[in-house]
């Protein structure tokens, strides 16, 4: 209540305190993306101090670290949220306190949207869409069109929007297609690979055109499910992947992805420009969105060393 | 013939297996049935042992490596819930240390890599070890700050990133590759497995292990050096977790350390237990493991083979679990099985379901 | 003649491979006090377990006031009016002396449990058996011998009209046994309880009981009033074979020469605080030392400083002319010392393991576990003392926890003979054990040290003590008093005087 | 342990003998202490009341799990399945009332019921077949992830049911935070008046002193007749209602569902217990030291927020490195304690 202002708990200079709960570190995505936020922080003069805390991906954890960033004062609030529900409390104790919020990269359910300011971050169902619309594109003619997917953690919200977005895409555009199966790769290389290796034995790759996985990792653990299995990735099946990170966009150099959605981490230096923005009374947007591109074959080689991850 | 069976059954080791093994078949037939002969049947192509089983083999081995270890662990009634976290961090520094290097292929290098990961885990698992011999902790707390800890120093060896080795590295022929068409993940497993039998049965290891466990205080007054043998074990589990790592690294090319091995401690539990051994400690059957583990290992591929999506995979696990548990429990099988002890004609299987439906 | 109260007929119980109990019939009349004989493993726990619900019988009847009955667990039989003591000691050593002498009938307030009247209860409860504990103390702190006093008193309270006392004096002394007995012959003459008495002491049940029905193997032998079945038959009915073996033993044992050289062992000083003050004393080869005292006098504390089972605090020890230094168990058995302990069941066996691994146990802890015990060497060795000790069931492959407690007791002496050791320890080694194996295994100290082993021997049997030794060390209080050397005091009477008269009665 | 009470064998009983079983206990509130008063030494803030109040609030659910397992791992048995059911009915409880319409305080106590029922399922099945308590309880973990995945893959939320606002409805003390007091919700009070009862039920009834009778030894509780079978499988009961009730209580703390909530949730409960001085093989413990061991669990969580610059993988370490010396120094102390006794 009463501190707010360049009293918070600094010490040293007078910039502002700002607290950030981090889902987790759960893949190389959020690593990278801390790390953003962390460094930018640090490099930022207005910015004294950077409270960071790694939820575990558990939001009663998430949820305590908001309420002792309360406590202790701090100028304002960043959240990483880890599912989009039951913030509510939390949010309105911040906003009893006089501590705005801003939210970064996944959102809250709409109903809370008078409780934090503005949300900066990716949007999953545009990624999804981003890959549909290639997909829709691509094989718009292939007769007999057959779709294997590798979705992120069952229940995530990216898994559960990249797919929605993606297939809304190739209903949308009339696109005639088969799902062979979907069988979820927890957004890591190993199960991506388990998976994709039962993929193969129980269905074979034989007539199936494209592999959308939702992120790198399991990406590139199914590309070596493939090629252990004998056959080309990337030319027998045409595989999509979603994050965009250097091993990601080596596969792709190497000819064995053939699209990528960005989704991009390094958000860092746009976040403490919005927070900054927010504590002196700014009121941006409730939706900012991060800065992400869609490559194609043609621009892997191109993108491959601006990657941060 | 019923005589022999009977021979058999009275071997307490073989009426031990008798009900796993069981389950196990049921599986296997399940999938035969489903997909084909082919699922059980591997073929050489391409210079290599493929198949659907010969893959769950290939993709159990790590688990089977921490299976074993925590078989041992837990004859001598201790648990280690840190093996995913060792996992993490043999993964972890095995593929730093290539990566650091300059020629990723240089057989020194990966030498050196492995050498150093087995050893840090070793450490590790010695560590755990003497916090409950010499320190006199709880075997699951003095486990549970490593599992807290642990995938955290993996992240600090790599930074938070995700090493990935070349592709070309010889490393990862450690999960890739194959001896004699059949892959190294099994070769190393089953190298493991035949020495820790041998270890443990043919000198009297097993037996002093097994004695430590089942009474830890006669043990001493015995003359056997019970925390010796203690932190011996919680290191032979130490690497085990790490060989496995050093395979799940390999057969990626990578290492993750925050999902590398995550929840791998609760599948080797469960395989040991499915195996017959008991986590009061003493006996210990490093056969039923092997067994446990390969009935884990087949689960997976049984239910996308039988077309059941992911929400499936966690109900139908705990299902054969409850499963194997009961038909292990002799009160159970009394109870269930009695009526039926005169008319030998009916199936066995229903009144195990009927209870399943409670 | 008044009916039965409790009647079991035709009694079968199978384990797995051993038939315990085949055919047994057992009649308990009102306000008699019945004893039940037999060997070691001759199925009398078993018979009792039978009748209060611990094991379901496989065939027979069991009959209480004339109405067929099958209990299902022990707190049923409790209900119906049956109170017991079961062989181990069975309580809760984590509750405190009142919870355990009260569990299940604690005084209450509405739902919940008074404390204090429990406490004044149990208070008053040991008082009349004259018993002094602290009853809030976790019954952990005390010894078994107090244990068993604190089971007795409570089955005694449960105001049953059936009470089974399943070797209920195995570890207590002289006194304790009297107190035992005149309890029960009260409770017979005020309450007209019935008792069931089994115990190994004949002396004892000659004292107290009416009738007694004889098993062996598992099967019934006879029922005979006590009156009617002089001692040397019941032996030979117990044993199936005469008695006169058991005489013979009595002076095979006296007067071996001890060769006067320099002791084996000598204690200098060795104590630990609060459990034994420091004390000086020294074994030869080939010499017998008993160790004499009450209850809680010490005796056991005395013996596993010496077996390095705890770490002394005072004081030094050297062992065959060298000064010992890092004491364990592990290095006093390399140097050979072996230690039996007195329970048996928490400190002795590893009750899953085969007969022959607890055998082998010390011996190949001894050789390191890379050298094992060749199978061949093993089987033989293991069958020799099988047979020597006559363990029962002889079956090397059983697990040791199906044996009876006597036959326990046979395989952990096996344990550490077979190391060969030049000092034996032995806590109580015939507690609980059959007139038969009590002989062998006395016959087998007397035996070995005639052969030259060292023994130190502690028993709450002060005419065992005084028959087997050529010196006793009388303790009283945790302190060594007194080493009675010659010929003249080895006697009860002087062991007692000594005890009374604390020490100095030189 | 064994070893100890063997080889310690204690001197003529004291009045202290009794004190003994207090140590671990002790230890554990005295560092607890240090804990507090080393985050107020080096933290502004700190020594806000509001501090102490979050830890009450945030782990309310944490509570009532560990007081469940409490009971269960006095019994000498575990309890796995407590962190899925707690989800399972969470879920439940959202799509019963949002999904299917159902009146809140019923399915509140459709789900209660549920958690007691499966409780005495697994009670009976762990008792009467001899099944390892870890594997049974394993199955529910399994089970019970899987039906709340089968119910909803991703979170739902049941801000709308009127009756779910309660639990955070909240009670301001010293004029709240503003005023240098603090709040404590509704829900707060549940689980601070579980661990009541569960103190009330654990010392003062005889099911209480049968469990801690079942622990010590088993068998033993048998022969002396007591009720072994309804101790066994009440703990269970014991167990699976606390752990609906902390479904609902989360339930009432955000008002949502997520069907990956709770993973892990308890080994937490699992650690606050022993760290509370409970011993795992059973028959020793305390559910004060349950609460004692759930609030440095907590505060340890409290303090690398206020440090709040380790990145995630030191903040992992240091949490393992402050547990590892909080162990050791109970461990030391209660030694000490243990031979200062004799
Ligand atoms: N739980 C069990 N499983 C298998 N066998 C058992 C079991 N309990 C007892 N036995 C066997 O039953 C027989 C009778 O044992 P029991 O304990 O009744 O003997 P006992 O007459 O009481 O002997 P003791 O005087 O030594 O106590 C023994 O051969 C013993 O090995
Ligand atoms: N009358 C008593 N009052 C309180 N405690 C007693 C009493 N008698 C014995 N104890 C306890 O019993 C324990 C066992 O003592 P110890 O084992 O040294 O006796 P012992 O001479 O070996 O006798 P035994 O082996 O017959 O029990 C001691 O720790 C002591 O606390
Ligand atoms: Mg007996
Ligand atoms: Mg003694």
């Amino acid at each position: 209540g009463e501190d707010s202002g360049g009293d918070g708990n600094g010490g040293g200079g007078d910039g502002y305190v700002i607290g950030f709960s981090q889902v987790g570190a759960e893949s190389a995505w959020r690593t990278a993306n801390s790390k953003s936020v962390q460094d930018a922080a640090a490099a930022d003069d207005r910015i004294t101090e950077l409270k960071f805390d790694d939820g575990q991906q558990d939001q009663e954890k998430q949820i305590a670290a908001v309420r002792s960033f309360i406590n202790q004062a701090v100028d304002a609030i960043v959240i990483a949220p880890v599912v989009e529900t039951g913030w509510t409390d939390v949010l309105t104790e911040a906003s009893d306190a006089g501590i705005p919020v801003v939210l970064a990269d996944r959102g809250v359910e709409a109903a809370d949207e008078d409780l934090y300011v503005t949300r900066l971050g990716s949007d999953f169902e545009a990624e999804g869409r981003s890959a549909g619309e290639w997909a829709a594109t691509t094989f718009a003619t292939t007769p007999d069109f057959k779709i294997l997917e590798l979705t992120g953690t069952t229940g995530s919200a990216p898994a559960n929007d990249r797919k929605a977005g993606f297939f809304a895409v190739l209903d949308e555009k009339g696109v005639a297609y088969t799902l062979v199966d979907s069988q979820t790769g927890n957004f890591t290389a190993e199960e991506g690979k388990a998976t994709m290796e039962t993929f193969i034995t129980t269905h074979g790759l034989d007539g199936i055109q494209l592999l959308y996985a939702h992120n790198d990792e399991m990406g590139l653990g199914a590309i070596q499910a493939i090629e252990e299995s004998g056959k080309a990735p990337g030319t027998d099946i045409q595989i999509i992947i979603v994050d965009g990170s250097k091993a990601g966009f080596q596969a792709g150099v190497d000819g064995k992805v053939n699209y990528i959605v960005e989704c991009n981490p390094a958000f860092g230096e746009q976040l403490m420009d919005v927070v900054v923005d927010v504590i002196e009374g700014g009121s941006p947007e409730k939706f900012t969105p991060v800065e992400e591109g869609v490559f194609g074959p043609d621009q892997f080689e191109a993108e491959l060393p601006n990657r941060q991850f | 013939m019923n005589n022999a069976l009977n021979r058999v059954l009275a071997n307490q080791y073989a009426r031990r297996l008798m009900w796993p093994v069981l389950v196990l078949l049921v599986l296997i037939a399940v999938n035969i049935a489903v997909t084909g002969f082919d699922f059980i049947w591997p073929h050489v192509s391409d210079g290599r042992l493929s198949g659907a089983f010969v893959n769950i083999l290939r993709r159990s081995a790590p688990l089977l490596l921490i299976a074993l270890g925590m078989t041992l662990v837990i004859a001598t009634k201790g648990i280690d819930l840190s093996v995913g976290a060792v996992y993490a961090i043999g993964a972890a520094i095995a593929c730093q240390t290539i990566i650091d290097g300059t020629d990723q292929s240089a057989a020194g290098l990966i030498f050196r890599a492995v050498a150093i990961a087995l050893v840090a885990t070793a450490v590790i698992g010695a560590w755990n070890g003497t916090m409950v011999a010499y320190f006199g902790i709880q075997p699951i707390v003095a486990t549970l700050i490593l599992m807290i800890a642990g995938r955290g120093i993996a992240q600090l060896v790599t930074g938070g990133q995700i090493p990935k080795v070349q592709d070309s590295s010889p490393f990862t022929e450690l999960g890739r590759g194959e001896i004699l068409t059949v892959p190294v993940p099994i070769w190393i497993a089953a190298a493991v497995f035949a020495a820790l039998v041998l270890l443990t049965r043919r000198t009297a290891l097993g037996m002093l292990l097994e004695a430590v466990g089942g009474n830890p205080e006669a043990s001493r007054l015995a003359g056997i050096r019970s925390k010796g043998i203690t932190v011996l074990v919680y290191l032979v589990c130490g690497l085990c977790a790490g060989l496995a790592g050093l395979i799940g690294a390999a057969n990626l090319g990578s290492a993750d350390a925050n999902n590398g091995g995550l929840w791998i401690e609760l599948d080797a539990i469960l395989a040991v237990v499915i195996g017959g051994t008991s986590l009061l400690g003493g006996r210990f059957y490093l056969l039923g493991t092997a067994i446990g583990v390969v009935i884990i290992g087949t689960l997976g591929d049984t239910i996308i083979n039988i077309g059941l999506s992911d929400q499936w995979q966690f109900t139908v696990k705990a299902i054969v679990v409850f499963i194997v548990a009961l038909l292990q429990s002799p009160e159970f099988r009394a109870w269930v099985f009695k009526p039926f002890k005169r008319r030998p004609a009916a199936p066995a299987a229903a009144p195990a379901e009927e209870v399943l439906a409670k | 003649m008044s009916a039965a109260l409790v009647s079991m007929t035709g009694i079968v119980k199978d384990f797995t491979g051993v038939r315990a109990l085949d055919g047994v019939d057992f009649t308990l009349r009102p306000g008699e006090i019945h004893a039940v004989m037999g060997e070691n493993g001759a199925g009398k726990s078993t018979l009792i377990k039978v009748l209060t619900g611990v094991h379901a019988h496989d065939a027979g009847e069991i009959l209480l006031d004339g109405k067929p009955v099958r209990f299902n667990s022990p707190g049923a039989a409790q209900a119906a009016g049956i109170a017991t003591v079961y062989q181990e000691v069975n309580l809760t050593e984590n509750l405190s002396v009142a919870e355990n002498l009260l569990a299940g009938r604690e005084p209450r307030l509405g739902p919940f449990i008074n404390f204090r009247a429990m406490r004044r209860k149990a208070k008053a409860l040991l008082d009349d058996l004259g018993i002094d504990l602290n009853v809030a103390a976790p019954l952990s702190s005390y010894s078994i011998a107090m244990q068993q006093l604190v089971a007795i008193a409570r089955a005694v309270d449960i105001d049953a009209k059936v009470l089974i006392l399943d070797e209920p004096t195995s570890s207590l002394d002289r006194d304790e046994v009297a107190v035992l007995l005149g309890l029960m012959r009260r409770l017979a003459a005020e309450r007209g309880t019935a008792m069931v008495f089994i115990s190994h002491f004949l002396e004892q049940v000659y004292d107290i009981c009416d009738r007694m029905t004889v098993l062996r193997n598992g099967k019934l032998v006879g029922e005979w009033a006590t009156a009617d079945l002089p001692e040397s038959e019941l032996i030979g009915h117990m044993l199936g074979r005469e008695a006169a073996a058991l005489e013979q033993l009595e002076r095979s044992v006296a007067g071996h020469e001890v060769a006067d050289e320099a002791p084996l062992l000598s204690a200098k000083g060795l104590g630990r605080k609060g459990s034994i003050a420091p004390y000086d004393l020294d074994v030869r080869r080939g010499e017998v030392v008993g160790l004499a005292g009450l209850l809680g006098s010490g005796r056991t504390e005395t013996v596993r400083l010496i077996a390095g089972a705890d770490r002394a605090d005072s004081g030094s020890l050297s062992f065959d002319g060298a000064k010992v230094a890092g004491h364990n168990p592990r290095t006093a058995a390399a140097r050979g010392i072996a230690f039996c302990p007195e329970n048996r069941k928490t400190e002795g066996l590893v009750g899953d393991l085969t007969v022959a691994e607890n055998m082998i146990l010390a011996m190949q802890a001894a050789r390191g576990w890379a050298r094992t015990i060749p199978q061949s060497q093993r089987n033989r060795v293991v069958a020799e003392f099988i047979d020597k000790l006559g363990i029962r069931p002889g079956d090397p492959d059983m697990p040791v926890k199906n044996l009876s407690g006597g036959n326990q007791q046979k395989v952990l002496l096996a344990r550490w003979m077979l190391i060969e050791p030049k000092l034996l320890i032995l806590d109580e080694p015939t507690r609980g054990i059959d007139v038969g194996a009590k002989a062998d295994i006395q016959k087998l100290v007397a035996e070995l040290s005639g052969e030259g082993m060292a023994v130190l021997f502690v028993s709450a049997e002060l005419d065992e003590v005084t028959r087997l030794s050529d010196r006793i060390a009388v303790l009283r209080d945790r302190e060594l008093i007194s080493v009675l050397e010659s010929e003249a005091d080895m006697t009860t009477e002087r062991i007692v005087d000594t005890i009374v008269a604390g020490g100095g009665s030189e | 342990m064994s070893t100890q009470t063997l080889t310690e064998r204690p001197a003529r009983s004291t009045l202290f003998d009794g004190m003994t079983r207090y140590i671990p206990i002790g230890a554990t509130v005295a560092l607890l202490l240090a804990l507090y008063f080393g985050g107020v030494a080096n933290y502004r803030n700190f020594d806000k009341p509001q501090v102490i109040a979050n830890l009450f609030i945030d782990n309310a659910p944490l509570l009532v799990i560990a007081v469940g397992m409490t009971f269960v791992i006095l019994s000498g048995g575990i309890d796995l399945s407590v962190g899925s059911v707690m989800a399972f009915s969470t879920m439940t409880c959202a799509w019963l009332t949002v999904e299917a319409g159902l009146s809140a305080p019923l399915v509140v106590a459709l789900v209660l019921v549920f958690g007691t029922g499966w409780g005495l399922l697994i009670g009976a099945v762990i008792h009467y077949f001899n099944v390892q308590p870890f594997i049974a309880t394993l199955v529910g973990l399994f089970l019970f992830r899987g039906l709340t995945l089968q119910i909803s893959t991703s979170d739902m939320s049941m801000r709308e049911v009127k009756f779910f606002q309660w639990g955070m409805t909240h009670v301001e003390v010293g004029g709240g935070i503003r005023q240098g007091g603090f709040w404590l919700p509704y829900l707060s009070f549940a689980a601070i008046a579980v661990v009541a009862v569960a103190f009330v039920v654990l010392h003062y009834t005889r099911f209480g002193r049968g469990v801690y009778a079942v622990g010590g030894n088993e068998q033993s509780a048998l022969l002396m007749g007591l009720p072994v079978a309804r101790t066994k499988i009440g703990v269970y009961v014991v167990s699976g209602f606390c752990a609906s009730l902390a479904g609902v209580l989360a339930a009432f703390a955000t008002k949502s569902a997520d069907p990956l909530r709770h993973v892990g949730a308890e080994l937490d409960a699992i650690a606050a217990v022993v760290i509370g001085g409970t011993l795992l093989t059973g028959g020793a413990g305390f559910v004060l030291g349950t609460l004692a061991g759930v609030m440095v669990w907590g505060l340890l969580n409290t303090l690398i927020q206020f440090q709040g610059n380790l990145s995630s993988w030191w903040a992992r370490i240091v949490m393992g490195v402050l547990l590892l010396a909080f162990i050791l120094l109970q461990r030391g102390l209660a030694r000490s304690g243990e031979k200062r006794r004799t």
